[in-house]
């Protein structure tokens, strides 16, 4: 149990290092995505219970079930993080397109 | 009694003009004598008023709207701080908290920035924007010295620390030991200095500088505005130098003498003309007569860097004073 | 009537999406479009504002979504809140209003602004309008995630609306900063699931104990709001986004910072963190130095007014974080009754300077300082503008000045030193602002002002002129019942029956 | 108004304000009548005034005595602000850093 959270914790800190070390504008998204990957990753442990099946109760056995709750969170957090994906993705077509190049320091034009 | 005050609100603003040529004329009488000069007389302010009235008020033609009313705007600020600090050693006619005195203070010298920069002459702009440099430095002791004193006073148990009544009061150097007179002797010197900031006398007086920008900011004025501006001028040194008694020397001398009625009215205003004029003299004619100007660089430095410093060592010891006492 | 008052709070985020969603459908009739914009926001204006007096009159109103009947407390089968529910009092209740009143001033402002995609601007403010209501009136943790990601989104789209080079870097940063933040948002979110199994903020508030895992959970919550209202060091993304909004939509995205400010707010007081209070007061402090000294070197008028936004951002903050560290209660209620009223008068302020800077760039067409002068003749515009920057300085009696003698005064029991940095900063600040008078009203052009333009800066000139002469009346019946609602928990809590 | 250290009335200061203004404005009645109003001059420029206004000062070197003054403070602000976000996003992770630790060892 405690290993699934350190590794969700390792994710999570794999991506946010990803965003302040990478100067290429998608290498950012990646390493946001990543990060959104690890806060799925915690959410969903959180219901976990040994030897439970997946919440759905359609012809389901009569075993004790996994906390349906994470799950929800998990399932929202996926489709905003997509959505926020999709965007920035469309934003760094549309700077690439503005300004010829990904990279963070040509792209920071608003100095002081 | 509400008719009292009115007309207190009215009669107070023309002592204090009276008041504050009379004393820039000694102020110049003084300077002159120190320099082992005769000097103008006592009333050349007077006349310098009379004659500026008379003459005709040229209004440049790429000046605003704003060029024309702001020295209106500049008089009239400071005739309401007088209303709200002890004139002549009496009680204020209104009842004003300090923070907000603080900030009226700021009015006027706003007002002379805001007519500078709508002058449309670049010596003005230039002027302008040294007097909010200027004006941006020597807020940062004024304001620290005050609202020490206020938490002084509030350390003390005073119920409404910023009001005025309650820095009349007395109550601020009640309990000094012989530090604490140090520590207070050091905020007294560098409150003096402050004023000659808020003045703009010659170790401060960048903004307007004869010699460099051609009259600083009033230098498209003419006439009746540039009348108005040295009753300003007047004004503003009656203000600042009774601020200084507020803060330090609030006690009056009737009570000292015992005397009652009319005369007392009369001793104290007598008194506080003595402190006045010690005052202005100490601040700054002395200083204008002994110091040439900074550069504008220097002056943020001298306020927000030794000014500050010396405050903050006053502030310190009367601190550590209180601690003994 | 009490049918629908029961129902307002649902109403009021299904109005402007279901709004959002008909601006399709109206296809090329702009002027439909503008008529619909307008009705739609002033028929929730009134609804908001009739709500402001059922709860000012009635105490809190709750709606749990998808119950039988709504206001019923929540059904404890298995004692755990499970439906989402938004809880209505004054301080949200005010917020809403003062929200949904300059959308509407956002609006008018840009009638005649807009060229050909009308459409989409208003879907992207009905959008904002929406994260905003939802995340003021929300009682469930995840659910507050949720409106803040709406609001950043939709508030990172009107940033690069007008997609030109500098718009969209601003708007991407924008949206980096808003999906890291509602990233850690959502990690604490869950570690507060994880020790208690539930999202009701009521309930959590009144069965929390604050552990180690709690605060940890709660400083990763509060953090990354701080990020998404911009506090000192935090703080860069601002004056891009200020700078590069369409100047016309600029004070909703200042509106949707300060609704980001006031969940945080909410938080601190309901799981009643006082550690925070020294941070508070520290990054308060410093984003107001930040702000006033960084205005003075900007040379693009809106960015401008973006540090100016930023510093008062520090005064409320610092006000806010006095209260939280003070324990005497009536140095607490001065302290956030001074940062909420200025709160107020700073929406006001930030506005009439938004509006005028509105003006010139429209009339200019540039946003640069040295060519937006020829103003100098338009008396009105300078009148307004001088007001509103005695008011955004705090020169008596305007009403800036009320609300940062409050703050200096309370403030000043906690540690001398606060006021004075304040006062230093909002000196600075009248020097920025004295610099933009110089540039903008300074030589003459004969051009007009657009009617809707005036007659946007004129509602906001007089709401500041009635805050400035009757500032008791202001004081007692709306800052005071809103500052004890942010105050005592207790009603906030009690309202969920568990 | 009462604040918790002092107060503020409104009433008071404007009736100071008007009565003060209407004074102050006889004052400046009282100067000289004949005076036609609105000569209009040219600004007093020591050479030829070939440029157009606002190009003498540009917003740019207002304060030039403050920033100078502030330089150190003024480079060390240029450089947090250079526009790159990875260093935003770092400012974000130290800020985190420091809630956590405050928050967790209750420094009040």
């Amino acid at each position: 149990m405690q290993i699934v959270f350190i590794l969700s914790m390792a994710v999570i800190a794999t991506g946010m290092y990803a965003c302040i070390s990478s100067r290429n504008i998608i290498k950012i998204i990646i390493g946001l995505g990543i990060a959104n990957y690890g806060v799925n990753l915690f959410l969903v442990q959180l219901g976990y219970k040994a030897g439970a099946i997946a919440p759905i109760f359609t012809h389901a056995q009569s075993l004790p079930m996994v906390l349906p709750t994470p799950q929800a969170l998990t399932l929202t957090n996926i489709v905003i993080s997509f959505a926020t994906t999709a965007l920035m993705l469309s934003v760094s077509l549309f700077i690439h397109k503005k300004t010829g190049s990904l990279d963070i320091k040509e792209v920071g034009g608003l100095k002081e | 009694m509400w008719w009292i005050t009115l007309i207190e609100i009215a009669v107070f603003p023309i002592v204090a003009i009276l008041l504050g040529l009379l004393l820039l004329g000694i102020d110049r009488k003084v300077a002159a004598r120190m320099q082992r000069r005769v000097g103008p007389p006592i009333l050349q302010p007077f006349y310098d008023v009379r004659k500026l009235f008379i003459k005709d008020t040229v209004i440049p033609k790429k000046s605003t709207w704003i060029f024309d009313f702001m020295p209106l705007l500049s008089v009239v600020s400071l005739f309401i701080i007088i209303l709200y600090l002890p004139f002549m050693g009496l009680s204020p006619v209104l009842h004003g908290d300090m923070v907000f005195i603080l900030y009226l203070l700021i009015l006027p010298s706003l007002a002379k920035v805001l007519g500078g920069i709508s002058s449309g002459s670049p010596y003005a702009a230039v002027g302008s924007q040294r007097e909010i440099t200027n004006m941006m430095g020597y807020e940062f002791p004024l304001v620290t010295i005050i609202f020490f004193m206020s938490w002084k006073l509030f350390s003390f148990g005073v119920a409404k620390p910023f009001s005025v009544a309650s820095f009349t009061s007395g109550v601020m150097w009640a309990g000094l030991g012989t530090l604490g007179i140090a520590g207070a002797l050091l905020l007294l010197f560098v409150m003096l200095l402050v004023i000659a900031g808020e003045l703009s006398r010659p170790p401060f007086d960048v903004s307007s500088a004869g010699e460099e920008i051609a009259g600083g900011i009033t230098a498209e004025y003419s006439g009746r505005n540039l009348g108005l501006f040295y009753i300003a001028d007047a004004l503003k040194l009656i203000v600042l130098t009774t601020l200084v008694v507020v803060l330090f020397f609030p006690f009056g001398i009737s009570g000292f003498l015992g005397i009652g009625g009319w005369f007392a009215l009369i001793a104290d205003s007598i008194f506080y003309f003595i402190k006045v004029l010690l005052l202005m003299i100490f601040s700054e004619t002395v200083l204008k007569t002994s110091v040439s100007r900074l550069k504008v660089t220097q002056l943020v430095n001298a306020y927000w860097g030794s000014l500050l410093m010396l405050s903050l060592l006053g502030i310190f010891i009367i601190f550590i004073d209180m601690v003994l006492s | 009537m009490t049918g629908l008052l029961m129902h307002l709070p649902a109403i009021s985020i299904a109005l402007p999406l279901f709004s959002a969603f008909l601006f399709q459908l109206l296809g090329r009739h702009k002027k439909a479009k503008h008529i619909l914009a307008i009705s739609s926001i002033t028929v929730l204006e009134l609804m908001l504002i009739l709500q402001l007096f059922h709860v000012a009159s009635a105490g809190n109103s709750i709606y749990v979504f998808g119950s039988e009947t709504p206001v019923v407390q929540l059904p404890s089968s298995y004692g755990i809140p499970i439906r989402i529910s938004f809880q209505v009092d004054m301080f949200n209740a005010f917020l809403s209003v003062l929200t949904s009143s300059v959308m509407l001033l956002v609006i008018i402002f840009s009638l005649n602004s807009l060229k050909e995609d009308v459409g989409k601007f208003y879907v992207i403010l009905m959008l904002m309008l929406t994260g905003m209501l939802g995340l003021l009136f929300t009682n469930d943790l995840f659910n507050l995630f949720v409106f803040l990601e709406i609001l950043s989104l939709s508030t990172g789209i009107m940033v690069m609306y007008k997609a030109n080079k500098f718009s969209v870097e601003a708007g991407f940063k924008y949206l980096v900063i808003s999906s890291l933040s509602g990233l850690l948002f959502l990690l604490g979110v869950g570690f507060i699931y994880a020790q208690y199994g539930m999202l009701n903020i009521s309930v959590l508030a009144s069965i929390i104990s604050i552990g180690l895992i709690e605060k940890i959970a709660l400083g990763f919550m509060v953090v990354s709001l701080f990020l998404k209202s911009g506090i000192a060091p935090m703080h860069m993304w601002l004056p891009d986004a200020y700078g590069e909004a369409p100047e016309y939509s600029v004070l909703g995205v200042a509106m949707a910072t300060l609704t980001c400010s006031y969940a945080f707010i909410r938080l601190l007081f309901v799981f009643s963190v006082g550690e925070l209070g020294t941070l508070l007061i520290l990054g308060g402090l410093l984003s107001a130095i930040i702000g006033s000294t960084m205005s003075l070197i900007q040379k693009n008028v809106n960015r401008l007014f973006g540090y100016l936004a930023l510093a008062e951002i520090g005064f409320i903050v610092t006000a806010i974080g006095c209260g939280l560290i003070s324990t005497e209660s009536n140095l607490v209620f001065s302290t956030v009754s001074g940062g909420l009223f200025h709160m107020l008068n700073d929406v006001i302020d930030l506005g009439i300077l938004f509006f005028i800077s509105g003006i010139a760039i429209r009339i200019k067409n540039s946003k640069e300082l040295d060519n937006l002068s020829g103003f100098g003749d338009n008396k009105i515009l300078a009148v307004f503008f001088i007001l509103a920057m005695f008011a955004v300085s705090g020169i008596p009696p305007m009403n800036g000045f009320l609300s940062k003698l409050i703050i200096y005064e309370s403030t000043f029991a906690v540690s001398p030193l606060i006021p004075i940095i304040l006062m230093i900063s909002s000196i600075i600040i009248l020097s920025s602002l004295v610099k933009v008078f110089y540039s903008i009203f300074n030589g003459k052009s004969n051009k007009k002002v657009p009617l809707n333009m005036m007659v946007v800066l004129f509602a906001a000139v007089i709401a500041m002129l009635v805050i400035t002469l009757f500032p008791d009346a202001v004081i007692n019946n709306l800052i005071k019942p809103v500052t004890d609602a942010l105050i005592t928990k207790s009603e906030y809590r009690s309202i969920v029956g568990v | 108004m009462e604040t918790y250290a002092g107060f503020w009335h409104v009433e008071w200061f404007l009736t100071a304000f008007i009565i003060l203004f209407f004074i102050t404005w006889l004052i400046k009645s009282l100067g000289d009548k004949k005076y036609k109003s609105g000569i209009q001059e040219d600004i007093f420029l020591s050479g030829h005034q070939e440029k157009e206004y606002s190009d003498y000062i540009g917003s740019e070197n207002l304060y030039w005595g403050f920033k100078e003054s502030l330089r150190r403070y003024y480079s060390l602000m240029k450089k947090m602000h250079n526009g790159i976000i990875s260093e935003y996003i770092f400012w974000f992770y130290i800020s985190i850093l420091i809630v956590l630790t405050f928050i967790t060892f209750g420094v009040i």
